[in-house]
């Protein structure tokens, strides 16, 4: 997107007297669309639109052995993919380092075990355990990526379901896992504390959250503030200027507190789906 | 050999309950997103794609490219790493996905007006969701109806679809992932049907030269009853969008 | 003033100095650049050392790890050597995988390495056919200026004195493997090759232990490997064409490189 | 240079108000009104037209690149019908480490009868020039002018690979040879190649 | 694992022999208690303590400039090359770029490190890139890109601020226009101890929660500075740390980077003089 | 000791492939290699030689892709070339080197290098010199040109020479050996390659 100096000023100064360009105040949000269990073969699986950001996460799970320094965790792992169809950029390997950034603050925000309990996907210590594969497919880019991202790959883990283990047979090494067939019998993900992103943009001297992509094309930088519960599990910078000391703090209050708010009405809006509403790309 | 036989049972079924010639329930959608110029998604039994089209633009990464007597089609395959019941390991980049691309690109380049768009770019990016069989006709098609919503103008719609040999001696329309997996050689045509032309035509097994006329007939067939289909949805697309006074911006 | 000069007639510059019997560092034809050793000095790996020749610097880190024996050597253990030559130590090199440089000095140590026997593969086994040790030797470029394989092969020798193995115990009942922290051991070095690498200038002159420069300019190098009284290695990959006297010359020269590398060591892990 | 004891400074580090008689000069800043360091070197004043420029300079080897209006040394790689494709390898006295990549078009080369230049018969691969850095486009390259008198071929070797010394404004000479060769030549034909560079010097 | 052609590859299972040992070895939770109980860390530094630093500039003379640092047994290297012009860029951009590479050496860490980038690395260099670039005047050179690469030679913990102090002296060292000095400081959370440039087993103890307590804090923070126009470049965080304690470590790190400013500029002093020395 | 080269073993076919400018088809004691010369042709900016031809060389191994060991063989034959051919003659352009190796069966490096210099001839490249290559066993008390079956080899040496003055251009070895040996082997290798050269004679003519 290409904004010529004026625009920016316009934005700059709609910023500054608390009224954006498409009318939101600075801690507004655009409307959402959530759906989940839009991947039939996939184990769990939501497709988040914000404004016109576009995100489609699903879940697939394999069986695994920990990893030897862990051996009583299982294994969770994004992975990220910049659909050339949200922007040329993206095509070939384009979109890679956008998609390694999203990647790693997700794996970092999930990493410790108060945010996710990955304790809970071993099955056998050091022998078996489930891994959890998140792919993350970007379909339009709307600005504020990470913010959708990490609502879609939440709903989507709240979709997830495990697979049953009726009973492990252990035969010297060989070690037989008896998977229920049954897909009523499946176990769900505690996914309480999973952590919410709010990406805090900087304009001009206001911080803003949910920034539209034009407004991110004027900021000097944002800070990306992921809230798992009551608690920050990541924080990462994005963007090129720098930031004062007070500014930075200001933006951790302003992203916590609109994380905890979002947190909640993704749970209101999780607890109200059912299974068989419509979803896909048709309606 | 022996597994042929079973593709279609004795009362004329298919493992899906489709007869012969039946195609897969097509369902299809317009304008999903805003951002690019045009874009389509289009399902195709499970087979489910999402298309497309930035452009005509002026040619990225150095004039030395740019054509003077035509526009480029650059095109890009790529599937989900879920779209597969094993999950895939890289969405794009292999073998597969760049022989894809540029069939598109073969399959788009004969129904495009790209003369009309000298020292330009159009860009055509397919993304495929589910893969259940078919997966080349689906992004042809949903391809087509991207290059409609982005307004470029075309000689016709191009069609792509699949057509087998069952039983050895019937021929059956549009191939499941589950009667691609059984065998049978699957032969895939991309044409303009209007006016009957063959733009595309890949076999993936060999079959005795005898048959090849009424699979290919039958994979014309289909291609002309995708292109109803395509029409149907573009039509009522258009009506749709076409009202100046937006209403039909309106959710029904 | 003659920076310029440098850049613009790098040849014609050289040719004038070495017409005087000088080199445009200051030494003569045959003298070696200072060798500095540091050893033992990364935590981290189980033996290390730092070598500098002149600027050229390359570190050697070791890292043992268990490992089963290939079916066909059942008794013997492995050495990984690995060379990186990475975008850090010289304006030549771009990230990403290794150049062509890289590959053939790699392959350069690594035939060091065997044809010398320093280390012997059946020291490295610990139960016949079950586990033996893997040593990953990787050697990191930090400053990339000529004779690259002279200061790695000091280097590794620093690196390989240091390495200690710690006491592992293997039940062959059970399959289980036990390490014993306390009790480490050094491994044998059964023979101390040292490296000398010549450039030949304009077909005639030999220069010893080149830099960088001289090793751009020159239009041949080659490194001879001594292992005490004997040669594991002679190199040349092409280039000047020599007389084999003035070959026979050189090696001759490389064994004055012995005495003062084995004295070096000694010092190095004394202190 | 100054005599006096040096005045040392680090990046970011405040020099002075920015006012009337004090401006940000060559390694140097201006922020909410005063000047900053962008260096570690010593700062040096200098004075032009009544207004004291403070500009910084590393006491090492600078960090250059070519801008528009300098005078570089560089070396002819590859020439056609059109331009001559040359390497930068020092702007002013500043020796570059790694060269940059420049284009001498035919149209560039002499000031007068432009369309009747040949390049060959103006450079040749090999040959060191001194030229002018054009302003800059929007391509990758630089692009440079020898239009000038005191600018053009200061160092070139004949065809049997020997020195040349230029004999008149539009031929050298091969020392050993004694066969001439047409180049577009520098004026000033000074011992050192370098010398040119100094007296040019506006 | 695939095969890479271009280097020696060994056996392809091999384990640390770190697994077999006898877990006599005390674990984090317990260090922790003790270094609770005494109010001592490991190294008998006070909590707010840096680490002495040891800093030489120049080490590497093929590079424009380049900085090896040391804070104990933590040992970076980073070295800064002229400007280039930027591989696969058709179009001017009016600003230039930083191209950051870090990256560990094999032998650097507890476990053996891969030749080839990992997730970590890509990180890291993501981080640096964006800790300098705020810091480098990139109009200074436009269209062109400055290389600055990163090898960590040992990882005593801290190792990514001692990257960026040391890139900031090595810019610096290459004369780089830049706008301020650059330091970063790490630190590690865990309940309520702040450990100020945590080694790497202070790192690990920060990195999982106590096990028993449900509402327990943990978590590594990373802040790097501008010195002269206090703003702060880069600020990173992981972990499970509250509001509160992340302000407080804020004001904590802001404070110590303040401390290594006057070290930083020492040697960049020392730099300058012994090059004027030479030229006179 | 054994001096002789069996010379039958050698055989040789040049110009078998038509894209290249020159090319060459050797075997020797069961070893094959393929060599085509490209030259001069136009050369990439990044290699580009103000003064002189580059020379640029791919080797590719019977199967699978080129490791680090094959890197090693590049790199002795392209120093080789580089001091072999008039380069100074086709300034900023530059000269490439295929050689696909077909069978192995010891002295790959000796025969790749004679079938390189076969190929420069057929194609018709100024040389300064031909080269050719032999190689040379020791089994710790006498020299072969020849592998020597069964007994236990100590020391491998190849040596590439000139064709005028017989000096050394490259030397590749691989087992520990005295000065003195390497001395002998020199001289066995120096005087083996008259057979090599007269070898190329022998095919030039016919």
């Amino acid at each position: 997107m290409a904004l010529c100096d004026a625009e920016k000023t316009f934005v700059l100064h709609g910023v500054q007297d608390n009224f954006r360009i498409d009318g939101r105040e600075l801690d507004d949000y655009r409307p959402m669309e959530l759906e989940t269990d839009v991947v039939s073969h996939a184990f769990g699986s939501a497709r988040l639109r914000l404004a016109n950001t576009d995100v489609l996460v699903a879940v697939k799970i394999e069986l695994d052995v920990p990893f030897p320094e862990s051996p009583q965790n299982g294994k969770i792992e994004f992975f990220v993919d910049c659909s050339a169809n949200a922007t040329p950029e993206f095509e070939g390997r384009g979109g890679e380092d956008l998609a390694i950034a999203i990647s790693n603050t997700l794996t970092t925000a999930y990493s410790s075990s108060l945010a996710f309990d990955s304790r809970k996907l071993c099955l056998l210590n050091g022998k078996k355990c489930w891994k959890l594969y998140v792919d993350i497919l970007i379909l339009e880019c709307g600005g504020n990526l990470f913010d959708a991202v990490s609502i879609a790959v939440k709903a989507a883990l709240w979709n997830t379901r495990i697979p049953f283990v009726k009973n492990v047979n252990i035969d010297g090494n060989n070690i037989d896992l008896d998977v229920s067939d049954d897909l009523c019998l499946c176990e769900r993900l505690d996914i309480e504390n999973a952590p919410v992103m709010v990406t805090v943009c900087k304009i001009g001297d206001k911080c803003i959250v949910d920034p539209n992509a034009a407004e991110e094309h004027c900021s000097m930088g944002s800070v990306v503030v992921a809230v798992s519960g009551t608690k920050i599990s990541t924080i990462y910078q994005t963007g090129t200027g720098s930031l004062h000391p007070a500014t930075l703090t200001e933006s951790l209050q302003l992203g916590f507190r609109v994380a905890i708010r979002l947190n909640e009405a993704l749970s209101k809006v999780l607890s109200r789906i059912r299974p068989d509403e419509e979803a896909g790309f048709l309606k | 050999m022996s597994k042929n036989k079973e593709l279609i049972s004795k009362i004329g079924l298919r493992l899906d309950g489709r007869r012969a010639n039946e195609l897969r329930r097509i369902r299809c959608k317009l304008g999903v997103f805003t951002e690019p110029d045009g874009s389509a998604y289009i399902e195709q039994g499970l087979t489910k794609v999402l298309a497309a089209v930035y452009g005509p633009h002026e040619v990225r990464g150095g004039r030395s490219k740019a054509q003077h007597n035509s526009a480029i089609i650059n095109c890009q395959f790529s599937m989900a790493v879920f779209s597969t019941t094993e999950r895939k390991k890289r969405p794009r980049g292999d073998r597969k996905s760049t022989e894809l691309s540029m069939h598109l690109q073969q399959a788009l380049e004969a129904a495009i007006k790209s003369e009309l768009y000298p020292f330009c770019q159009i860009d055509v990016y397919v993304e495929v969701l589910h893969a259940d069989g078919g997966i080349y006709p689906a992004c042809v098609n949903a391809a087509t109806l991207a290059l409609i919503d982005a307004g470029i103008p075309l000689k016709e719609y191009v069609c792509a679809c699949t057509a087998s040999l069952a039983n050895n001696d019937i021929p059956m329309l549009d191939i499941s992932h589950q009667e691609e997996v059984l065998g049978g050689p699957t032969l895939t045509v991309a044409a303009l049907p209007m006016s009957g032309k063959i733009v595309l035509m890949e076999m993936s097994q060999r079959f005795h030269l005898d048959h090849l006329d009424k699979v290919l007939e039958k994979a014309l067939q289909g291609c002309k009853d995708i292109k109803e289909i395509l029409d149907n949805a573009v039509r009522l697309h258009v009506t749709d969008i076409g009202s100046s006074t937006g209403w039909a911006n309106t959710k029904h | 003033m003659s920076d310029g000069y440098k850049t613009l007639h790098p040849v014609k510059y050289y040719r004038e100095f070495l017409s005087q019997g000088i080199r445009p560092d200051g030494r003569e034809f045959n003298t070696f650049r200072p060798i500095l050793l540091n050893v033992g000095s990364i935590n981290t790996a189980d033996g290390s050392a730092i070598a500098k020749v002149g600027n050229t610097t390359v570190v050697c880190g070791i890292k043992a790890e268990l490992c089963k024996p290939k079916p066909d050597a059942p008794d013997c253990g492995f050495v990984v050597p690995n060379l990186e030559l990475p975008p850090l130590c010289s304006a030549k090199f771009r990230p990403g995988p290794p150049s062509d440089q890289a590959q053939v000095l790699t392959q350069l140590i690594a035939e060091i390495i065997t044809n010398s026997n320093c280390i012997d593969l059946r020291d490295l086994c610990i139960v016949r056919d079950k586990l033996a040790w893997c040593l990953f030797v990787d050697f990191v470029c930090l400053d990339f200026d000529g004779a690259v394989v002279d200061a790695a092969v000091v280097s590794l020798l620093g690196a390989l004195k240091t390495v200690k193995l710690p006491l592992v115990e293997y039940d062959p009942a059970l399959e289980s493997t036990q390490v014993f922290l306390e009790e480490k051991k050094p491994i044998k070095l059964h023979s101390m090759p040292v490296s000398t690498t010549f450039a030949v200038f304009e077909d005639k002159i030999i220069l010893k232990d080149p830099t960088l420069e001289e090793e751009t300019l020159c239009s041949g190098v080659f490194t001879i490997v001594l292992k005490d009284d004997e040669l594991c290695c002679v190199h040349k990959p092409g280039g000047s064409p020599l007389a084999p006297e003035e070959l026979v010359k050189c090696i001759d020269e490389s064994k004055l490189r012995t005495p003062l590398i084995s004295s070096l060591i000694a010092t190095t892990l004394k202190s | 240079m100054t005599t006096k004891e040096p005045c040392l400074c680090l990046p970011g580090q405040r020099l002075c108000l920015s006012d009337k008689t004090y401006t940000a000069g060559q390694g140097t800043y201006e922020r909410q009104g005063y000047i900053y360091s962008q260096l570690a070197g010593c700062v040096d004043i200098v004075d032009k037209d009544n207004i004291k420029v403070v500009e910084v300079h590393t006491t090492g080897e600078q960090t250059v690149i070519p801008a528009q209006g300098d005078i570089v040394t560089a070396q002819v790689s590859v020439i056609t019908q059109q331009y001559a494709k040359c390497f930068i390898k020092c702007v002013g006295e500043t020796v570059l480490r790694r060269p940059f990549r420049a284009v001498l078009r035919r149209e560039d080369i002499r000031a007068t009868e432009k369309d009747r230049v040949e390049i060959y018969k103006c450079v040749r691969p090999g040959d060191i020039i001194l030229a002018r850095v054009l302003p800059i486009t929007e391509a990758h390259t630089y692009h440079l002018t020898t239009a000038e008198n005191e600018l053009g071929v200061v160092i070139a070797h004949s065809e049997a690979g020997h020195p040349m010394v230029p004999i008149s404004w539009t031929d050298m000479q091969c020392t050993k040879t004694f066969a001439k060769e047409p180049r577009k030549v520098a004026k000033v034909v000074p011992e050192h190649f370098n010398a040119p560079s100094e007296t040019l010097k506006p | 694992m695939p095969v890479d052609h271009k280097r020696i590859n060994g056996p392809e299972d091999t384990v640390p022999y770190s697994l077999y040992t006898k877990t006599n070895k005390q674990s984090l939770t317990e260090q922790y208690e003790e270094i609770r109980k005494t109010g001592q860390r490991t190294d008998s530094r006070a909590f707010s303590e840096h680490r002495k630093i040891f800093v030489r500039t120049g080490a590497v003379s093929q590079a424009k400039g380049s900085a090896y640092i040391e804070l104990d047994n933590t040992k970076v290297i980073v070295s800064v090359f002229d400007p280039r012009e930027i591989p696969n860029r058709p179009d001017y951009s009016l600003k230039g770029e930083l191209y950051c590479e870090f990256k560990f050496a094999p032998f650097s860490c507890h476990k053996r490190r891969l030749h080839v980038q990992d997730a970590e690395e890509k990180q890291h260099s993501a981080i640096m890139k964006r800790a300098l670039e705020s810091t480098v005047c990139l109009h200074e050179f436009p269209n062109f890109q400055v290389d600055v690469y990163a090898t960590v030679l040992e990882n005593d913990g801290s190792c990514l601020s001692a990257a960026i102090t040391a890139a900031g002296l090595a810019l610096a060292h290459a004369g780089v226009p830049m706008y301020d000095i650059i330091t970063s400081v790490t630190m590690g959370i865990q309940r309520d101890t702040f450990f100020v440039d945590p080694t790497v087993t202070e790192q690990n103890i920060c990195l999982y929660p106590r096990p028993s307590e449900s509402d327990t804090e943990h978590g590594i923070v990373v802040l790097s500075k501008l010195h002269t126009h206090d703003q702060v470049s880069q600020f990173y965080q992981f972990g499970n740390v509250s509001l509160d304690k992340l302000n407080e470590s804020i004001s904590i790190l802001d404070e110590t980077c303040r401390e290594l400013v006057p070290i930083v500029q020492k040697y960049l002093v020392k730099h300058v003089v012994k090059n004027l020395q030479r030229n006179t | 000791m054994e001096t002789e080269l069996t010379k039958s073993t050698f055989s040789c076919k040049l110009g078998i492939l038509s894209r290249p400018d020159g090319s060459a088809i050797l075997s020797k004691d069961n070893t094959t290699v393929i060599a085509g010369i490209y030259g001069p042709i136009e050369v990439k900016l990044q290699k580009l030689l103000i003064d002189k031809a580059s020379v640029e060389c791919h080797y590719r191994p019977k199967s699978g892709l080129p490791g680090i060991e094959d890197r090693m063989h590049e790199s002795i034959i392209r120093n080789t070339c580089e001091a072999s051919l008039v380069a100074s003659l086709h300034p900023r352009t530059a000269v490439l080197v295929a050689i696909q190796e077909l069978q192995n069966s010891g002295q790959l490096i000796s025969c790749a290098v004679n079938a390189v210099c076969l190929a420069c001839l057929h194609a018709g490249i100024d040389m300064k010199f031909m080269f050719g290559a032999v190689t040379c066993f020791s089994n710790g008390v006498e020299m072969s040109l020849n592998p020597p079956a069964q007994t236990h080899i100590k020391a491998v040496f190849v040596f590439v020479f000139d064709s005028t003055e017989k000096r050394v251009i490259a030397s590749h070895t691989k087992g520990i050996f005295t000065k003195e040996q390497f001395e002998e082997a020199v001289e066995l290798c120096r005087s083996g390659s008259d057979q090599v050269f007269d070898y190329y004679k022998k095919v030039l003519t016919n």
